[in-house]
């Protein structure tokens, strides 16, 4: 089963980072995955997004991501057109605010039969990286809602990443979005 | 020569390498004494990298910060005159702005090792990915490896030491991939735990001729008509001499490492009537395409050219021979050319004299990293099996994509 | 003159690299004299600044001693190499005493 | 920077200068061609363990003619914009592998470019610069013949002001070259390298005591040299070096060097001879007047002023005749 994961946040928010870590994570499980952004030349601020995919066997394509199996939205406050383009029916909308699943999909009026999970992880991150960067809480509660590599390579892959206490601290920050996020089926 | 090797016993780590920190690793592994290089979209991360190995000590080597790529490339010629195992990196206008240099380090028969992130050419700019830069550098007596996958560019800059410096090759050699799509691309590669066995398979060699005031040789000499056209005939046989090192490098890679790729590589061509041929990142989708089709019945299959200098054009017929139609994709265009992929007039050339061949269509595609899915494969074979219907294949390059132009 | 054998291209070394060191020293390039300078030993002081100035290395210090017709004593002697000179006439225009002579070569 | 030991100078007789050719005749510069005399004298202070780079240009075309080399160091020509760049290369290689043992670290190896005016002022700055920037331990010496000659005399940015040359014909519109001399060495120095220095074939011992101290130093170092050429120039080629002197003569050219930061002029001129001296004696200025010379005579007085009050005291006299 190869899984198929686009990440949308803005320039500097770490969409890129995310989906890195998330692929490295399942690299370290011995599973075959790519991550890649979208490759622009946007700088801080912009719209961007970044792709992983995963699997139990070797990836050959490089096409980009089309129709994802899940959205990861770092950002609330892109537009949903941006994010839900091309997502699977059925598939599943992950996205860091502070609103509950119904309540999000009720203010954006979002109709197709996704579900849908929430997190706030901008007050996880605050909270314990004292920075707005969400990127690390947002791999924690996707593997929580599409369990495709363990918390602790997510941890190792972190660890891998940062160095010292930032490393840590992120490590932190990816536990308490896993416990924090919210959905019908969880 | 027979080449007996027995497996070496690696300890392999499985990283998450980008292609671009694949060349970095095999840079360091390799023990490459001097760098020089300048930063462009998107090969900088090579250069980040292999910074970063200097910076911590875990490579002994020269890092020269140079003012362009023209002198990139000078820096890493000379460096390798000097006797030094000399590498650099670069992509798109750095390329074109060391054209010149191109042919200097080939004539002067300097082993250097460079890697290029493949991207389109300005104007207008882009930073996107086609092969509108390697393809400029066809004629400059360099060695070109296209990689498909990051672990092959990897163990392909391991064999590019290997060949460049095989005393009856003495030439440069290029390791190329797809920028962005495969340069910033993670992805699971083996890399060793140590880097002796990697020295074991691309040795060092201190004792060429070199610039040594024990031994003064005079190096970039003035040669007149009666002189030069033997020194340009000696780099066409070391070109044709390259060819069996390449593969033999390949061979003894697979049977010391247990990986191999071949100069090009086949997937279900067997038995295959449309047989589709690209180089790069691009293969790996290609050969999903493939897939889904042949699920459906059709009978497709792929070849990707991995040695594109010199052009490995036995291997080439070998695989193609038995097939009613050859589609060439070619991300780069040779412009005024009525087959204008390069590749496409490569595959074409090497059947010319052969009165049995199959039908070869050129299509252009994947410029300025014009997105191609297996859906875009698909739709090619689809509109390639219409042609062989019709029993017209037309003798002109297909631009597939481009908007306003189209094919019935 | 016959055209001489050169070497094919598998006898040359790569990359048109020359390995004999300063071999251009068998080159012929007194041909291209037309004025000879020719010293006069008697007269020559040994102040070196022929030696000096030559751009074409042709004057060599030989480990030979003169007296001059003054009893003059020279540990050495200039001797010009007329294989190399290509009768420039630095040598006698630099000369501070004169002591060069510059002749019509006589072909 | 800070200054180290002043160093006496090496060179006090000509006999001291080292009796080894490493540059051997038989190679193709014209007759009379100074560069030939500053080639020898450069390597004769190098020695053997020297490495050279050349840029394109009239010297190491004349000198490395397949299958004929006048060099008996290692020598290494790549194109005419990059002779800094490769030297730049040159230099790192040697430092690594000195580093890893693969060469005697303890063995001095001399890197030194060399380079004509069109190889410096123009193509190859960049990577000049680049050079001396990352301060790579290597001598760069310019032999400055103030034109393209190798192509057959096109301007160079060293040309001087009113100089012909066949792009700067003088006719009814032109005068010759319209714009003065490009100050390279005062560019050079900007840079900030340890030494940088002005020389002079006609002054021989001046010159080798530069090119020793250049190659003493660590880091970059650059030695300027003015090289009559008879061809370009358009004089008899047995007048060379007396062209070269009277350059200094004239103060058209001032033998200075800059050591740390220390400014000096290593050849005083008492009494000056006026320029006409100097300009009369080469055909690429015959179509002067007498009014445009005294223009040159005005340029040069005030660069003579400048010098003398960089130095804090009259080096350079008055002119006299």
């Amino acid at each position: 089963m190869r899984y198929e994961i686009r990440w949308h946040g803005r320039g500097g928010q770490g969409a890129v980072t995310a989906a890195m870590i998330l692929a490295n994570a399942a690299i370290y499980e011995g599973k075959y995955a790519q991550a890649f952004p979208e490759f622009g030349a946007e700088r801080r601020g912009a719209p961007v997004r970044a792709y992983t995919k995963v699997s139990d066997k070797p990836i050959h394509s490089r096409s980009p991501i089309l129709n994802p199996d899940i959205v990861v939205v770092l950002d609330p406050s892109l537009p949903k057109e941006l994010y839900l383009e091309g997502l699977k029916e059925n598939g599943l909308l992950l996205v860091n605010t502070k609103k509950t699943p119904e309540e999000l999909k009720k203010s954006l009026g979002i109709d197709g039969k996704y579900t849908i999970y929430t997190v706030d992880a901008t007050k996880i991150a605050l909270d314990i990286l004292g920075l707005p960067i969400v990127n690390t809480a947002m791999v924690g509660a996707l593997v929580r809602v599409l369990p495709i590599v363990s918390i602790d390579s997510v941890a190792k892959a972190i660890l891998e990443t940062f160095s010292g206490r930032v490393g840590e601290k992120n490590v932190e920050a990816v536990r308490a979005a896993y416990d924090a996020v919210v959905g019908s089926d969880l | 020569m027979a080449v007996t090797i027995q497996r070496a016993k690696v300890e392999w780590k499985r990283l998450p390498l980008s292609s671009n920190y694949a060349v970095a690793y095999a840079v360091k592994d390799l023990d490459v004494d001097v760098i020089a290089a300048y930063p462009i979209t998107p090969q900088t991360t090579v250069v980040e990298k292999i910074s970063e190995f200097i910076a911590n000590g875990e490579l002994n080597a020269e890092m020269i910060h140079v003012e362009s790529e023209h002198s990139a490339l000078s820096a890493t010629i000379a460096a390798s005159a000097a006797g030094a195992r000399a590498f650099t990196a670069t992509a798109s206008q750095g390329l074109e702005l060391m054209h010149e240099i191109l042919h200097i380090a080939s004539g002067l028969r300097l082993p250097v090792v460079m890697s290029v992130a493949t991207r389109a050419l300005s104007a207008p700019i882009s930073i996107w990915n086609d092969y509108s830069d390697l393809m400029n550098t066809r004629d400059t007596s360099w060695i070109t490896i296209i990689a498909s996958t990051a672990q092959e560019v990897y163990d392909s800059v391991v064999q590019a030491f290997r060949i460049a410096e095989d005393p009856e090759v003495m030439l440069p050699v290029i390791v190329a991939y797809d920028g962005y799509i495969m340069s910033h691309t993670y992805e699971p590669v083996l890399v060793p735990e140590n880097n002796e066995p990697i020295l074991k398979y691309a040795p060092k060699n201190y004792n060429r001729i070199k610039l040594d005031p024990e031994r003064p040789v005079t190096m970039g000499t003035l040669a007149s008509p009666e002189w030069y056209y033997e020194f340009k005939y000696q780099q066409v046989a070391a070109m044709e001499k390259a060819l069996e090192k390449a593969r033999e490098a390949d061979k003894v890679f697979a049977e010391y490492f247990g990986r191999g790729y071949g100069l090009v590589e086949e997937y279900m061509t067997s038995d295959a009537d449309i047989i589709l041929v690209a180089y790069g990142g691009l293969f790996g989708t290609i050969k999903e395409a493939i897939d889904m089709m042949r699920q459906n019945g059709v009978k497709v299959g792929g070849l990707r050219i991995r040695l594109w200098r010199p052009f490995p054009a036995e291997d080439v017929k070998n695989a193609l021979k038995n097939a009613k139609l050859v589609v060439v994709i070619d991300k780069a265009i040779s412009y005024g050319a009525r087959i204008a992929g390069p590749v496409a007039l490569e595959v074409m050339s090497a059947f010319y004299h052969d009165a049995d061949k199959p039908s070869i269509l050129s299509i252009i595609a994947g410029i300025g990293q014009r997105r191609i899915t297996e859906e875009t494969i698909k739709e090619i074979v689809d509109y390639s099996r219409k042609l062989l219907e019709r029993g017209r294949i037309p003798n002109e390059s297909l631009y597939w994509g481009v908007r306003g132009v189209r094919y019935e | 003159m016959a055209a001489k054998e050169l070497p094919a291209w598998n006898e040359l070394p790569a990359g048109a690299i020359i390995i004999e060191p300063g071999n251009s020293a068998e080159r012929y390039t007194g041909d291209w004299r037309v004025f000879r300078p020719v010293i006069d030993q008697d007269k020559c002081i040994r102040c070196l600044l022929c030696w000096v100035y030559c751009p074409d290395s042709v004057f060599e210090i030989v480990d030979e001693p003169y007296v001059s017709s003054k009893g003059r004593k020279y540990k050495f002697t200039l001797k010009i190499d007329y294989y190399h000179c290509k009768g420039c006439g630095i040598c006698v225009e630099e000369c501070p005493v004169d002591a060069i002579d510059f002749v019509e070569e006589v072909k | 920077m800070s200054k180290p030991v002043a160093k006496k100078k090496a060179f006090r007789l000509l006999t001291q200068i080292p009796r080894e050719e490493l540059f051997a005749p038989g190679h193709g510069l014209c007759a009379g061609c100074t560069a030939g005399t500053i080639v020898r004298h450069l390597l004769k202070v190098a020695g053997k363990n020297t490495i050279l780079v050349n840029a394109t240009g009239c010297v190491e075309v004349s000198t490395s003619p397949y299958p004929y080399t006048s060099w008996k160091i290692p020598w290494l020509h790549l194109a005419f914009e990059n002779a800094s760049a490769a030297a730049s290369g040159v230099e790192a290689a040697i430092k690594v592998l000195q580093r890893k043992g693969v060469i005697d670290p303890n063995k001095k190896i001399n890197i030194i470019v060399l380079g004509g005016d069109g190889g410096t002022y123009d193509i190859g700055f960049q990577s000049l610069s680049g050079m001396l920037e990352r301060g790579h331990n290597v001598m760069y010496v310019l032999y400055d013949n103030e034109a393209y000659m190798n192509t057959g005399i096109q301007r160079s940015g060293s040309t001087p002001q009113y100089a012909w040359t066949t792009t700067t014909p003088a006719g009814k519109v032109w005068r010759g070259e319209r714009r003065p001399k490009k100050p390279i060495a005062d560019i050079i120095a900007a840079h900030r390298i340890p030494y940088v220095a002005t020389a002079n074939p006609a002054y021989p011992l001046d010159m080798l005591n530069k090119f020793k101290r250049g190659l003493e130093v660590e880091g970059p170092s650059f030695v300027h040299v003015i090289q009559p050429c008879p061809t370009g120039w358009r004089f008899d080629p047995r007048y060379g070096i007396k062209v070269a002197r009277l350059a200094t003569e004239t103060g058209m050219w001032i033998n200075w060097e800059l050591d740390h930061g220390e400014f000096d002029v290593t050849v005083p001129v008492a009494r000056r001879k006026h320029v006409r001296h100097y300009l009369r004696m080469q055909g690429r200025f015959r179509h002067l007047t007498d009014e445009e010379i005294e223009e040159i005579q005005k340029w040069v007085d005030q660069e003579v002023e400048r010098i003398n009050k960089l130095v804090g005291r009259q080096v350079i006299g008055p002119v006299e005749e």
